[in-house]
């Protein structure tokens, strides 16, 4: 399958990127994560963030399906 | 327009509060956050701010629907930068008018503490010794 | 300028406003009074304040260095309107700046609290149905 | 002694003036307020008046000088 995501502040500079196209076999968010994290060397731990699918907030545990776009959630520091 | 608005232009807060006006209101509170010169100790020289436009905007109009049913308010607005700001611009603004003042409080202080705790947006500082780095809700650095 | 007011005409909020720009604020919290169409369930069509103006003045100053003492704010200013006014108009003004926002919103409370409990400037509503009345400070008649 | 009045909302209504010069035996503020009261008719009880001499609280004991402004302060509405 094939996942859009997005990356804001602190998973945005480590990946370099603002956003990428990925195809994956990862089956929900966690494993979509660890890939990724393997990808682009992520320091930063799941608990620390959120994750939203298809712009809305959604659990670790959510099913992926083809085409979802995926945005892991840095702590926030609007204000 | 929508009452929660994320803006990569300056806010026009006279037309926001114009939004609000209202005969039944006898109360304004406002809340601007201002980039401010310094943070933790470090002196700052700018910001930047970045935000996932969508679910900025949902959870910021959930946010404002959630302060006018737990106070008794008329009205309620928020507008977010995002993009490069200098010291001193207007960050954030929150405007809540209500028939009195005690409502019109205690719901502006409510939303801008919620906006800073969940929505999705992020700021940088830039540091005078050249460094920057994005931060926490609390205002500590991530790593 | 003095930093608290009893202004005869207009208040002048964008004024306001730069006169409390400073580097070192990363809040504003303001707080504006609007004349509001109704009061304790009558109809209100217009208002008069009448003010005790050099007490009032020292009694207003004499409440925002009370709020400079009691909070780690950076600046706060508060004007106060006399004479006519209609619905919607602005009858009181207050802004705080500060570094942080919890100070900022308590100052502007304790500011606008003790002004309308203690600073001699009275309020006569002319009601819809042509009576008017002096009010107490709860808002509820004298007599 | 000739002492120098302001009156303000439900005082200034019932006094049907904004101030007047009297001249007065009353040696404190109590006293004067007694006189006033008489000579207006003012329905508002000391306990919810404060007082101000020559620009200043003062308490209802305040001995009076010539010339003295006095203003008897009705509960206030201001905001």
């Amino acid at each position: 399958m094939t996942y859009r995501v997005l990356y804001f502040a602190t998973l945005r500079d480590q990946a370099g990127r603002d956003e990428e196209s990925i195809v994956s076999d990862a089956a929900d968010v966690s494993a979509f994560y660890e890939e990724l994290r393997g990808r682009h060397g992520f320091s930063m731990p799941r608990e620390k963030l959120r994750v939203a699918v298809n712009g809305e907030f959604a659990g670790w545990d959510r099913a992926l399906r083809d085409g979802d776009e995926v945005v892991f959630i840095p702590p926030v520091s609007g204000g | 327009m929508t009452n929660f608005h994320i803006s990569g232009e300056a806010i026009d807060v006279s037309a926001l509060a114009r939004r609000l006006a209202d005969a039944r209101a006898g109360a304004c509170a406002t809340f601007e956050g201002w980039v401010r010169d310094h943070n933790e100790g470090r002196g700052v020289k700018r910001l930047d701010y970045q935000a996932y436009v969508p679910l900025a905007q949902a959870e910021g109009e959930r946010i404002l629907a959630e302060a006018r049913a737990r106070y008794a308010i008329v009205g309620a607005l928020c507008v977010h930068r995002t993009g490069a700001l200098a010291i001193g611009d207007l960050a954030v603004w929150v405007g809540v008018s209500a028939a009195h003042r005690g409502a019109a409080f205690d719901a502006c202080r409510y939303i801008i503490d919620e906006v800073k705790k969940r929505v999705p947006i992020w700021k940088n500082e830039h540091y005078a010794d050249g460094e920057s780095g994005w931060l926490h809700p609390n205002n500590t650095p991530v790593e």
